[in-house]
């Protein structure tokens, strides 16, 4: 259950409206059931009454959505951020992707957000979800009394390591306490690294294979913003429609990842729409892992106008052929 | 109605796979289903959707054509089509199944896709009834009963047994081979699971959908939709929904360069994709808006126009679960205007 | 312990790199007990980098370092000499074998005028 | 569809002894776009060049493939006869099949295999090669010298010799810079002025050179041979053309405690000053610091003793913008400040000086007259104590200090020992050093003179504290040869600061893109090969912008980085290298990664429209590349994600093409 | 040579300006190498785009080595240090995803360096060798 209302947001969103100071506002809009919210622009008081929501399932990281905004639309831009998502805010300032001036940046403190995934996995034919301090009760079609799953068991994979607020300006920052986080982001990385090869190799190719190369991972990725995506271009010698076999599905990930990296901020939204649950994050941060590692900490999007790592060098940087040998001794 | 004992469902699968290539839906690593080919020891899957659907077997995501040999300066071409075989596809939802004769209409009119003709002659489908619909599904707004699924045999799953029965001449061979773990038994059982199907089906939160103000002839009245913008507006733009729905029949012909020649594939593509039918003087729809209205369009007014009012939807709700960002059909069908009046 | 072990183990326990000084005896040079000592500042990091550390253990002018810093302060090389005194010192207590001190002990010494931080330093030299 | 030839050069025996000439040029008759293979020889001789260029005309070639020796040995050739024959040379790719194929490889069908391969990857590549043409530019011919020190004195007076015109830009109200600062010049002990001024007389005398004194630059834009400065001539309110160094407004000015930093501050000058005698331009300049009438209106004594009515107070910035084929950099050094170091005492005691206050404190023209005294009381100081490393090899993260040996303290400490002892016998002089360094000629010599007969006495130690007590300096120093702690009292500590790149050169290598160490030093294109040009085309270094120097090393590079600028300056046009990247506009998303990792700034952004399909307009930010600044590295075409950055030449098809044949 | 008797297929990477001039000098000494190595020049190492060396996998190489000029050496001052950071990462990575580290390569080699770079090809093609064909990436459609 968030802490901030939804109520606080859309009453801000309609004061700024009403006032003139904004002409849109993107924000959540409540969908057929409790946990299908989509992205919306709003564009009236009365439309926010209606249907703006806040609320454990308001997951999706709106930064992305500024790109096209700012383009086509004339007017000012009310964007609502959670924490994760002014990494993602600053990223996209920094690689000159969005207008500032056309943005006011709303900045929203989050309780930590639920994976829906999780919570339909074992309940069949939701018919209500209601949040309480502790969880969540599901109510569903096939049994009386409503289930219960507690907020630990449904949090977001990417809320386990909040990585709190990027630092930015903000238009507006509405108080409020951000989730504490609990793990080690690399733990898992860290347990594949430990693997034998062997492992890694069916742990990976049991998980890509499930790709159906939809792209959603790209699509939604505010990191991938590139006017044409190579693999959508007939010119750039790579490009695939479908994950063909077992290298194309490889080729994909990687060269994906290899883009982002550096500018992936770990906002984890591939992961949360793969459709295939592939825990895409896992590949980008490795190159995270890898990046702090060996080149000292960075973290995409904590500061806007910073050079990421792969743009910058360092002539005593490790060089190739150290780096396993490196990595081996740093996680013995 | 043959009746088939759930302790010896494992040696039915075991003769089947005997014969044929068995394949039913498992639960893999990530807490899905998805089809898997049978093997000792494999269980079959509780889970009501698989996350891609059965299209798969008769119009799968890539599917070689062709081949061309270069040597030197000249060109063979090689036909890379192999003998088919039979195989059996268990466990299909009634509308799983219904999307098969939606796929027809599209290859198996003339001049018909011998690709797709081969593999739907050499399937054997066995069909399931629901017993569990999810929230999402809505297959009853396009008229299809999951207590009545079609297929070569259809079954009922109950607490302790499998009930078949064979509706075509394939289903007959199929049921023949597992005879010995058979008996005859009449449809008390099948009855009262129907009919607590139907009690479910009404209670479900999508049963009011109705696509009765849709159809063919009605492209002039939804085109020019204002709605359109507001539901276009957050769609990424990827293929998820193309491509876990059954009834979605776009492909895109492509040539693969191996060095040594050329493979000619078809592959499925997505008119969500910026670059889909993409020709030399551009997309014809430039906007994510113009895509968008496209899928829709086709599958609730420019099908049911060519295809005696049958709708390119089967109500599987595989997009409703599966959308990045929770755009899907029924928020289309309820915006312009598909509710029933209550 | 060998030699090689204890001169590790003092670069460890101090944190120092030895080889980071290029003998320009600053340290010495502001070491304000330097008369009282048989080897000076700069003869200990050298000491300690070349692996003569007997010498340097037995000698009593550990205990004339007034542990004034002056040396840390004034290095431009960041070698830290009195760091390397300190860690010889803890290898002489340490070689008495036994923790001195254990966490149980710690209830017992505790008291409103005992400066906290007291008590950690003494942890950390007491206990292997 | 190209039409391609293929040439296999036999290299006499060299390719064909261990490859099978015949057999190649027959295989690669089969791959997609060859229509003519044929071996010969010698394709380098006449006659072998002759056949290229028959066939070229012969079959209508759009490409060529020679398999010969490695392209770094006849690529220009066979581009050459290509053109010769009409086709465009970059339609003319080379396999390599001696240096990395016959040479390497023992028995003829391993060597025949391979050259095929080879062969068949040159031809990939010619099928996806476009003609390419050299792009021109015009070359500005004036050069522009950063810095008036003796490195840019020199190196614009070398341009001039050539007959170039020059400009001098000078922050400073006179040129001369450091050098003009000191007394005596190790190793041979000539008076810097008196080698120095003659120079800057020649400067400001040279018709060629135009001196812009009391200025600073601006912005600069272009590229190699057409660059855009934009200089700041600062309001020195006297006219610069009228006024003749008389002198006589400065004898008038009535503010005479203005702290002299030609002096380094140890005495005072007036708010109107010529910073020295043999100042160039010689003319007055008014501080608006500190005169009464700039600040309050009141005063103006000296507009009314000017007689050539040269004082203007209403003067004010004047911006210049100019065009230049080539830029200097020789923005020089600076000591450090020595604030940090409390352990010499230097912010407590006047006696406590650094090297460079000590070489006015003997010059001539300095505050004392050189007379050598202590600042504090004017009393002769008979012990003097001189530090050498200060600040200098000091730890990389040291909060105080620099890293690096300043590599001029031990012979400028050895020339005031020297100098000290030599006028002053009955004076102890002590050097504390960590290492005496004096590689260069005479050098060593010179020091060994220092101790052997002028006595100074060397201790290989450091000082470790100097403390003022009374009117002593109590230094308490390490022997560490003797193994003792010293206890001298001095009445004079020199400090040899550590010496750093001016403060201007930060910001001048934004603007002028070229590359920079961690120390603020410019990085030279090659650190052994090219070491008087930046890695920027047109940009050049001189002196110790680029790293600590002395005179003779400095002169040497400032003639050195002139002849580069002459070599360019020569030229009408310059031809550009037409395998540069190019930005695909319609796929750039204008993220600047690709601007970040260009070495040569050669990438620009631009706000572009564009017509969307439904037919709005769209401005996006999209990257452009200057080709006449581009050296074709490729380092952007990696760095952009989406491959709206492609390389001619090494274009990502091509190379692709290439593994695929290799792989196939 | 081959351990095993395979023959790998090895594609390099060579930088024009260092590695390439190297791999020249080799030639010129007569330094043998396997023929299984077939260089590919670019300007620059940090022209190797990692999209080149996951093609050279895909169309059937089972090692890929990219050389350039010696860290501070580049020619075009620092193209060289990008290499190394991209190839650090990607090579990281395809280990992460269980794919021989030995497959993959960054050596620096300078135009003087022809000895190195012979020794060098003669021990990548070695260690190439004894892991046999590439399987794990490995695209079928490209096999004859």
């Amino acid at each position: 259950m968030q802490k901030v209302t939804a109520k606080t947001l859309s009453g801000k969103a309609a004061s700024l409206l009403n006032a003139g100071e904004v002409k849109y506002v993107l924000g959540w809009k409540k969908g057929e059931f409790d946990y299908d919210i989509t992205p919306a622009l709003f564009e009236s008081a009365e439309e926010l009454e209606k249907d703006f929501v806040w609320n454990d399932f308001s997951c999706a990281n709106l930064s992305k959505y500024l790109i096209k905004y700012t383009r086509s639309l004339s007017g000012k831009i009310l964007v609502f951020l959670k924490p994760c998502d002014t990494f993602s805010f600053n990223q996209l300032l920094t690689e000159h992707r969005i207008d500032r001036q056309k943005v006011y940046a709303v900045g929203v403190p989050c309780s930590g957000m639920a994976d829906e995934k999780k919570i339909r996995e074992n309940a069949d034919g939701i018919t209500a979800i209601s949040e309480t301090e502790e969880g969540y009760l599901v109510h569903t079609l096939y049994s009386d009394a409503p289930a219960f799953i507690s907020k630990e068991e449904a949090l977001l994979e990417k809320c386990l390591s909040c990585k709190g607020w990027a630092h930015i300006a903000l238009d507006e920052q509405i108080e409020g306490e951000v989730f504490a986080p609990s793990a080690d982001r690399f733990d898992q990385v860290k347990a594949l690294e430990n693997m034998t090869p062997d492992e890694r190799y069916h742990f990976w190719q049991n998980e890509l294979s499930r790709c159906i190369r939809c792209n959603a991972c790209r699509d939604v990725c505010p990191a991938c913003t590139c006017e044409k995506c190579v693999f959508d271009n007939p010119n750039s010698g790579v490009e695939n429609k479908a994950a063909a076999n077992s290298f194309e599905e490889k080729m994909f990930h990687i060269i994906r990842a290899f883009h982002v990296a550096g500018r992936c901020t770990d906002c984890g939204e591939c992961s949360r729409v793969c459709p295939q649950k592939i825990p895409l994050h896992l590949l980008n941060r490795k190159f995270i892992n890898d990046i702090d590692s060996f080149y000292g900490e960075y973290q995409a999007g904590l500061d806007e106008g910073s050079r990421a790592p792969l743009v910058d060098y360092d002539t005593g940087d490790l060089e190739p052929s150290q780096v396993f040998d490196w990595r081996d001794g740093q996680n013995a | 109605m043959r009746k088939l004992s759930l302790e010896n469902l494992n040696l039915a699968f075991a003769s089947i796979a005997a014969k044929y290539p068995l394949y039913l839906p498992q639960d893999n690593s990530a807490g899905d289903a998805e089809y898997k080919k049978w093997e000792q020891g494999a269980k079959w899957s509780d889970k009501t959707n698989t996350v891609k659907s059965p299209k798969d077997f008769f119009f799968p995501q890539t599917e070689d054509l062709m081949a061309f040999q270069v040597s030197g300066k000249s060109i063979d071409i090689i036909d890379t089509r192999k003998e088919s075989e039979d195989f059996v596809v268990f466990g299909v939802r009634a509308c799983d199944v219904k999307s098969f004769e939606v796929l027809d209409n599209v290859f198996l009119t003339e001049p018909a896709d011998s690709y797709y003709a081969s593999r739907r002659e050499h399937g054997i489908i066995v069909s399931v009834a629901c017993t569990r619909p999810l929230e999402t599904c809505f297959c009853k707004a396009f008229s299809i009963d999951p207590s009545e699924p079609a297929g070569d045999v259809s079954c009922y799953k109950t607490d302790d047994s499998l009930y078949l029965s064979a509706n075509t001449e394939k289903g007959e061979a199929l049921l023949a081979v597992i005879s010995e773990y058979t008996e005859e038994a009449d449809d008390a059982a099948v009855s009262k699971q129907k009919e607590s199907i139907n009690k479910i089906m009404d209670r479900l939160p999508l049963a009011s959908l109705t696509p009765a103000s849709f159809g063919g002839g009605k492209t002039k009245e939804f085109f020019d939709a204002p709605e359109w913008k507001s539901l276009s507006e957050a769609c990424l733009g990827c293929g998820t929904c193309t491509f876990v729905c059954p009834t979605c029949q776009c492909y895109d012909i492509k040539d693969f360069k191996t060095g040594s020649g050329v493979i000619r594939y078809r592959c499925w593509d997505s008119c969500m994709y910026s670059e889909f039918t993409k020709m030399s003087a551009g997309q014809p729809r430039t906007s994510q808006l113009e895509r968008f209205r496209q899928r829709f369009m086709h599958k609730l007014v420019y099908y049911p126009e060519n295809n005696n009012g049958l709708f390119s939807c089967v109500g599987c709700g595989r997009c409703l679960s599966r959308c990045p960002i929770h755009m899907n059909i029924v928020k289309v069908m309820k915006a312009l205007g598909g509710k029933k009046d209550e | 312990m060998n030699n090689r072990q204890k001169q590790e183990e003092i670069l460890r326990i101090s944190g120092v790199n030895a080889r980071k000084c290029m003998k320009c005896g600053k340290c010495s040079a502001t070491c304000p007990a330097y008369d009282e000592m048989e080897y000076h500042p700069h003869e200990f990091v050298y000491m300690v980098e070349t692996g003569d550390i007997d010498r340097l253990m037995a000698s009593q002018s550990l205990y004339k370092c007034l542990s004034c810093f002056a040396c840390v302060d004034r290095c431009p090389r960041g070698v830290q000499p009195f760091k390397l005194i300190e860690a010889v010192r803890l290898m002489n207590i340490r070689k008495q074998g036994n923790n001195h001190m254990t966490a149980n002990d710690i209830p017992s010494i505790l008291d409103d005028d005992m400066p906290q931080q007291a008590i950690v330093s003494a942890f950390r030299k007491y206990t292997k | 569809m190209q039409r391609i030839g293929v040439f296999v050069c036999w290299c006499g025996s060299n390719i064909a002894g261990t490859v099978d000439v015949h057999a190649v040029a027959e295989a690669l008759k089969t791959e997609p776009g060859v229509v003519f293979s044929t071996d010969y020889q010698y394709m380098c001789s006449q006659a072998g060049q002759n056949i290229i260029k028959d066939a070229i005309r012969d079959y209508r070639l759009t490409g060529v493939v020679v398999c010969s020796c490695s392209p770094r040995m006849h690529e220009v050739t066979f581009r050459k006869t290509a053109s010769q024959a009409g086709l465009n040379p970059y339609m003319v790719e080379i396999a390599n099949i001696r240096e990395q194929c016959s040479w390497v490889h023992k028995d003829v069908p391993t060597g025949t295999e391979k050259a095929i391969i080879l062969g068949r990857a040159a031809v990939a590549k010619v099928n996806l090669n476009a003609p390419l043409t050299p792009g021109e530019s015009l070359v500005i011919k004036r050069a522009l010298v950063i810095g008036g020190g003796i490195a840019g004195i020199q190196t614009a007076l070398d341009i001039a010799d050539a007959g170039f015109p020059v400009d001098i830009v000078e922050k400073q109200p006179t040129i001369g810079g450091k050098m003009a600062q000191l007394d005596k010049t190790f190793p041979t002990l000539d008076c810097a002025a008196c080698i120095l001024t003659p120079k800057m007389v020649d400067a400001a005398q040279n018709e060629n050179i135009r001196i812009l004194s009391y200025s600073e630059v601006e912005k600069v834009g272009g590229f190699v041979g057409n660059f855009e400065v934009t200089i700041r001539k600062k309001a020195r309110y006297v006219k610069e053309d009228i006024c003749t160094g008389c002198g006589a407004c400065v004898e008038k000015c009535p503010m005479k405690k203005v702290p002299n930093e030609f002096n380094l501050g140890m005495d005072n000058r007036r708010a109107v000053y010529i910073p020295f005698a043999q100042a160039v331009p010689k003319v007055a300049t008014i501080d608006p610091n500190y005169c009464n009438m700039l600040k309050n209106g009141k005063c103006g004594l000296c507009a009314r003793v000017c007689t050539a009515g040269a004082i203007d107070y209403t003067q004010k910035d004047e911006l210049i913008t100019e065009k230049y084929g080539a830029i200097v950099v020789a923005t020089g050094y600076n000591p450090i400040s020595l604030d940090k170091f409390d352990e010499f005492a230097y912010n407590q005691s006047k006696d406590v000086i650094s090297s460079l206050e000590f070489e006015r404190l003997t010059n001539a023209a300095g505050p004392t007259a050189g007379k050598l005294v202590r600042p504090s009381d004017g009393k002769h100081p008979h012990t003097i104590v001189f530090v050498q490393c200060v600040g200098s090899r000091c730890d990389a993260c040291a909060e105080k200090g620099k890293e690096y040996c300043s590599k001029i303290c031990c012979m400028y400490t050895a020339k005031h020992a020297m100098l000290t002892r030599d006028k002053y016998p009955d004076t102890e002089v002590y050097v504390f050093y960590i290492d005496v360094r004096t590689p260069g000629k005479n050098f060593d010599e010179f020091y060994r003179r220092a101790v052997e007969e002028y006595g100074v006495h060397y201790v290989k130690g450091m000082v470790g504290k100097v403390s003022p007590e009374g009117d002593t300096l109590k230094v308490q120093a390490s022997d560490l040869i003797s193994g003792k702690q010293l206890h001298i009292d001095a009445d004079l500590v020199v400090l040899a600061a550590a010496i750093e790149p001016d403060a201007s050169a930060r910001p001048l290598a934004t603007m002028l893109t070229a590359s920079m160490d961690t120390n603020d030093f410019f990085t030279e294109a090659h650190p052994k090969l090219r070491p008087v040009e930046s890695p920027t085309a047109g940009v050049f270094l001189s002196g110790a912008c680029q790293g600590p120097k002395d005179i003779p090393e400095t002169v040497s590079q400032a003639g050195a980085a002139a002849s580069k600028v002459i070599g360019l300056l020569v030229k009408d046009k310059l031809t550009t290298n037409p395998c540069v990247a190019q930005s695909n506009e319609l796929m750039c998303n204008g993220c600047s990664s690709c601007e970040l990792v260009c070495p040569y700034g050669a990438i620009t952004y631009i706000d572009k429209e564009f017509r969307m399909p439904d037919r709005s307009i769209q401005i996006r930010r999209v990257a452009q590349v200057n080709p006449a600044v581009c050296q074709g590295c490729g380092a952007c075409t990696v760095a952009c994600p989406s491959g709206a950055m492609d390389l001619n030449g090494f274009k990502s098809e091509q190379i692709i093409a290439e593994v695929d044949a290799i792989c196939r | 040579m081959p351990v095993n008797g395979y023959k790998p297929l090895i594609v390099a990477f060579c930088c024009n300006w260092c590695s390439y001039a190297g791999a020249d000098l080799a030639g010129n000494n007569r330094l043998n190498y396997p023929a299984d190595v077939k260089i590919i020049r670019v300007p620059c190492s940090c022209r190797v785009n990692p999209m080149f060396v996951l093609r050279a996998f895909q169309r059937g190489a089972d090692g890929v080595i990219i050389c350039g000029c010696h860290p501070g050496d580049c020619h075009y001052t620092s193209g060289n240090y990008f290499t190394r950071r991209r190839m650090a990462l990607l090579f990281s990575m395809l280990d992460y995803l269980g794919i021989e580290r030995e497959r993959t390569r960054v050596e620096w080699v300078s135009a003087a360096e022809g000895a190195k770079f012979a020794a060098t090809m003669n021990d990548f093609a070695e260690t190439v060798a004894s892991l046999g064909e590439n399987k794990r990436l490995e695209d079928l459609r490209c096999k004859k």
